[in-house]
């Protein structure tokens, strides 16, 4: 059988649960306590996780946070769970999802506990924005509620191995992995902050409740009444159109991540990267420390999408940047064994005959992400599409406040960026709250660090397209006020 | 611009009369519609299909609009099915309400009759029958798939030259010189006919026409969970609660029940709906626990006063044609009503007399229409 | 050279082609709003998360239509699927 | 062609952007070569100098070595979280010895004999390892390399 667990990294060390076994389609599985049912799968060799709706095409693992369709399978009976979110237990029985299912007709529930809590502050997503937020909220004493559906704190932090750029006072230097370490131990040590992992934030209701799903073994209906809310989701991966795109082993460069710096389990043998901004370099990099041979990575434009130096890093370690290059399709039966490349036109459009072929096992896209608006856009935040920004983003003032009084974002929802800024942002967001709620003496901080912010560090021609996405999606007092008065019917 | 007939309101009634007014020949159409095709009531109907109420006019229409359905099915392309109705009662005052509703119908041909737990049990085996006194089945009403039926009649009208113009929200209605003038905030439209077929802004739009329509809307709630093979055949109605459940035709679950809500408040999201509708349906069906919900919306039922639609020219302007007020029923309706329609934009009267009752005047003259219950 | 839009998949969930995306413009669909009831797009388990603006870039470019133009959907909550039992809560099921 | 094209930062580039110390002081004893030609918001190289020979009077700056400053400890060239800091010491007749970051396995040791790389990845021979220690997992690798390369080593690969 093979084994796809990594046992050595050169920068993580993997702790391993309790041995457990399951079964997956009638055999027995090994794993161990704390991957997820997918990672237990894929790390004895599993690729095709579940089919199309009409059963015609195989699909397998690629967001591995919960979001995508291509996991759902049967657990315990219970059709359409997301097996790449589900812990993995032992004597728990498995069946790959095939199509259309039948209903769960046969299985018993557990109760859900009911609980509406009153807060302070409400901290949707423990990414660097919504961690450095509750953080500063917490240092005050102030109320928090920080919910994410992830099963730890962190966000995309815990699954970054490598140091980051930036300012030594915003955690410039660590490792994203570490960086979220140093601040949930900050946070434990908060008295008013409550954490709730596996939480997902579903909706605003007319009530005043934000509705969040507590998963776990003790599921909880939490219905939270907040003050003041931080809206700090996120992104999610973007995903481009070529020939079996949907071909088990093309998967988002997270849900890579996910697989080999969470769980430790090596997405595959050989990689082609898709994609040459910061994400795709980083992702082919932390492929090659993991073993996984990167044949190239490829990038539509003319030019490298991510910073020189990081492109240097994987140039120096022999793997090719193919600029001006796009993937065609991918090849293989029930998973890639094949991906064809062709280079592009003055219009980006394919050239007939500069085809060319990579045996791989795994093609990653990492072609940029878009905000996740969905909750945002749910609660009613008048919303702007800005392609510099990713997508959908919510209007805001320069304290990061929504057009919903009271609600403030940060981070990536805001506009697509980096992990620096997402920790500036959440403090600003913070420090206007906090304002608000009467702590005059943060006032004088929030202006220096918007100042820092807009004046100094988005001025880098480096960042240059993230600043103008910001800057279109960020409007004064007023005429926010204007907004307000527009948009009440 | 000037058009034939102006339709303000691309919902299913507004596109369903174009596509009868086509067959008679009838080309010179334009629809506007001030967000979408199919955005109001339509997108959020429950899709059911019924002859069994209990008013003549209800039953009547509803046979006729049973008779065309599976003809526009096949004509536009898309799925209806006969799966039926039950009403399910819990309280013995029902039951014998509900007798005299099934002679009702019998006296009209509609072919419902009552049966017993057991019935109920065999025809829904996944169902705990528990505390279900009786049911009533109506083996003629069935469901069709809203979307393809609205989206490919929007198709065809476009192909054949009807303009639909969506963005595009009427305001005002005039009359200027034997001509109609409707007003839009993209510009004029003259029009030899207009069809005011746009719910509760109908009431506005042909106020300066002297005309008062008693529409108001009454927010409704439902939720949709995830798809799966059929489980849940016919479109079950808890009476008690005046909730009910169906699985559409695409495989999910739809539920329907009522919270409080005040006519002509804002539709908003409700939390309470959630709980209502998981208490009284997991009752029934105990798997429901582990489905999961994708989506809850909220729409309105554009309630007249009879819970009877208004159908018919103005008294004060006879070129202008309302078709509003359907109080839930509305895409059900539609092929009947279209039809009718049709008749009344070429000039003629509707086939069923029972389009008579509807016109907009029987508020006025306190003509409102009689039965004995309205359903869900 | 182009691609094959058959094997082309736009919406995972509810298994969408390029081609039915092509296809359903080609008939006279402008808006997304009508291209999600149409194909179901941004209806199944995932909401649109991935593929609605993908599919909106499609539209915007094939019909010249703004964004504004082409109704981006609203999102409604449960925003990410959620089990009915949750809202058992208040009920002694 | 350009290294937002290739990926590759040339020699040529690096003096251009004038991030190559003069030759007098290559001569004079070890000394860090800042290859961060892109004006990148971090400033994690100046702090980590203890000697306060990295500077950037805005943070987005390309950073400015003080090459009299500079002694080539190499701290920076462990904490760069761009990999970007090479420590090269071409002091001794006849000798060259590049100071470069190593994020992979195996792990490398004094005396091992590693297989040298260019700034693309293809092989200069082979090279010996005189020092090797680490901060937060990150090596800093000193290795003997041929006299002429101590422009061209940028990485190295360490046999099993």
């Amino acid at each position: 059988m093979p084994d796809y667990r990594i046992y050595e990294h050169p920068v993580i060390d993997f702790k391993r649960g309790r041995r457990v076994s399951f079964t997956y389609n009638g055999s027995i599985v090994e794993a161990y306590e704390g991957e997820s049912i997918l990672a237990s799968l894929y790390a004895v060799g599993y690729r095709v996780f579940s089919r199309s709706p009409d059963g015609s095409r195989p699909r397998g693992a690629f967001c591995m946070i919960g979001r995508c369709s291509s996991c759902l399978s049967k657990v315990n009976g219970v059709p359409n769970t997301r097996i790449c979110i589900e812990p993995v237990r032992d004597g728990v029985s498995v069946v790959s999802g095939e199509g259309l299912p039948e209903p769960p007709v046969n299985t018993v529930s557990s109760h859900v506990k009911k609980e509406v809590l009153e807060t302070d502050v409400l901290v949707v997503g423990a990414g660097p924005a919504g961690l450095q937020a509750a953080l500063k909220l917490g240092e005050k004493g102030v109320d928090v509620v920080l919910v994410t559906d992830h099963f730890r704190l962190g966000g995309q932090l815990v699954k970054q191995t490598h140091k980051f750029f930036g300012d030594t006072r915003y955690y410039g230097g660590m490792r994203g992995f570490k960086i979220a370490g140093k601040l949930v131990e900050a946070l434990s040590k908060l008295p008013t902050v409550k954490t709730y992992t596996r939480a997902y934030a579903y909706g605003f209701f007319s009530e005043g409740y934000m509705g969040v799903a507590v998963q776990g073994e003790n599921p909880v209906n939490l219905l939270v009444k907040p003050r003041y809310m931080v809206i700090a989701t996120g992104a999610t991966e973007k995903t481009i159109l070529f020939e079996n795109n949907d071909l088990p082993g093309v998967m988002g460069a997270g849900g890579a991540q996910t697989l080999m710096n969470e769980y430790g389990v090596k997405p595959g043998d050989d990689a082609l990267v898709v994609g040459s901004g910061n994400v795709g370099l980083i992702i082919a990099y932390q492929l090659l420390q993991a073993g996984v041979r990167v044949h190239s990575v490829v990038e539509l434009m003319k030019e490298i999408g991510g910073w020189v130096v990081h492109a240097s890093k994987l140039r120096r370690h022999g793997v090719p940047i193919l600029t001006g290059h796009t993937i065609v399709r991918a090849e293989g039966r029930e998973r890639v064994e094949k991906a064809v490349v062709a280079a592009v036109d003055e219009k980006l459009n394919p050239v007939q005959g500069s085809e060319r072929e990579y045996s791989v096992d795994l093609v990653l896209l990492a072609v940029g992400l878009q905000p996740n608006y969905a909750l945002l856009s749910q609660m009613g935040a008048v919303m702007k599409y800005i392609p510099e920004a990713g997508g959908l983003v919510p209007v805001r003032t320069v304290d990061m406040e929504t057009s919903i009084p009271g609600v403030f974002v940060a981070g990536d929802l805001t506009g697509i960026e980096e992990a620096t800024t997402a920790f500036i942002e959440g403090e600003i967001a913070a420090y206007a709250i906090l304002e608000k709620m009467g702590h005059g003496d943060v006032v004088e901080e929030k202006n220096r660090l918007i100042d820092f912010l807009w004046n100094e560090y988005r001025m880098s021609p480096a960042v240059s397209r993230a600043r103008q996405g910001k800057l279109k999606a960020t409007i004064g007092e007023e005429e926010m006020n204007a907004l307000r008065r527009g948009s009440r019917r | 611009m000037k058009t034939g007939l102006l339709i303000v309101g691309g919902g299913v009634t507004g596109l369903f009369t174009a596509v009868s007014l086509l067959d008679h020949g009838y080309r010179d159409i334009t629809i506007v519609e001030k967000s979408y095709i199919g955005s109001g009531g339509t997108f959020r109907c429950a899709t059911g299909i019924r002859a069994s109420f209990t008013s003549r006019e209800h039953v009547n229409i509803m046979k006729r609009a049973i008779d065309l359905w599976p003809i526009l099915a096949e004509k536009l392309g898309f799925k209806y099915r006969r799966d039926g109705y039950l009403w399910v009662l819990t309280r013995e005052k029902d039951v014998e309400f509900f007798k005299r509703v099934v002679e009702f119908h019998h006296s009209l041909n509609v072919p419902t009759r009552m049966m017993g737990p057991e019935e109920v049990k065999e025809l829904i085996p996944s169902m705990n029958t528990e505390g279900v006194l009786s049911a009533v089945h109506d083996p003629l009403a069935g469901k069709a798939s809203v979307f393809n039926a609205t989206v490919n009649a929007a198709a065809l009208l476009k192909r054949s030259g009807v303009k639909i113009y969506e963005g595009t929200q009427a305001t005002r209605i005039t009359s200027e010189g034997g001509r109609l003038i409707v007003e839009t905030n993209r510009g004029r439209i003259e029009a030899d006919k207009v069809l005011v077929a746009a719910a509760r802004d109908t009431v506005d739009l042909v106020k300066d026409m002297g005309a008062e329509l008693p529409i108001r809307n009454l927010a409704k709630h439902v939720l949709i969970t995830e798809a799966f093979k059929p489980v849940i055949k016919p479109l079950i109605i808890d009476w008690s609660t005046s909730s009910y459940i169906l699985q559409v035709l695409h495989g999910n679950i739809y539920i329907g029940a009522d919270i409080p809500e005040e006519y002509d408040a804002p539709a908003v999201n409700k939390y309470a709906f959630l709980e209502k509708a998981a208490g009284i349906w997991v009752r029934y069906f105990p798997w429901l626990s582990e489905v999961y919900v994708l989506r809850y919306w909220v729409g309105y039922y554009d309630m007249t006063p009879d819970h009877h639609p208004i159908v018919g020219p103005l008294e004060e302007n006879e070129n202008v044609i309302v078709a509003a007020g359907f109080s839930g029923h509305g895409f059900m309706m539609a092929p009947a009503v279209a039809e009718a329609l049709a008749s009344y934009i070429l000039g003629d009267k509707p086939a069923l007399p029972e389009f008579e009752n509807l016109k907009p005047e029987r508020f006025r003259k306190g003509r409102l229409i009689k039965e004995i219950a309205v359903f869900g | 050279m182009s691609m094959d839009p058959r094997k082309v998949i736009v919406c995972r969930c509810e298994n969408v082609t390029l081609a039915d995306v092509l296809n359903a413009i080609e008939s006279g669909i402008d808006n997304l709003e009508l291209l999600k009831r149409k194909l179901r797009i941004g209806m199944g388990q995932c909401q649109g998360q991935t593929c609605l603006l993908i599919v909106a870039g499609i539209l915007m470019k094939k019909t010249g239509k703004s964004f504004e133009e082409i109704f981006m959907p609203r999102n409604r909550p449960p925003i990410s699927p959620v089990k009915i039992k949750y809202f058992l809560s208040g009920d002694k099921a | 062609m350009s290294s937002r094209k290739t990926g590759v930062i040339t020699p040529e580039e690096l003096e251009e952007k004038g991030l190559l110390p003069p030759r007098e002081r290559l001569a004079k004893g070890p000394v860090a070569v800042l290859e961060c030609p892109e004006e990148i918001p971090c400033n994690i190289c100046v702090s980590a100098c203890p000697f306060n020979a990295v500077s950037k009077s805005k943070i987005y700056e390309i950073p400015k070595l003080d090459p009299e400053k500079c002694i080539g400890c190499g701290v920076c060239v462990a904490k760069c979280p761009g990999l970007a800091i090479f420590v090269v010491d071409i002091s001794k007749p006849g000798k060259a010895y590049v100071t470069l970051p190593y994020e992979m396995l195996p792990a490398p040791f004094k005396g091992a004999r590693v297989e040298l790389l260019d700034r693309e990845g293809r092989s200069l021979g082979e090279g010996t390892v005189v020092k090797a220690w680490s901060y937060e997992r990150t090596w800093a690798v000193t290795v003997e390399v041929p006299p002429d390369k101590w422009l061209s080593v940028r990485a190295i690969r360490v046999k099993r």
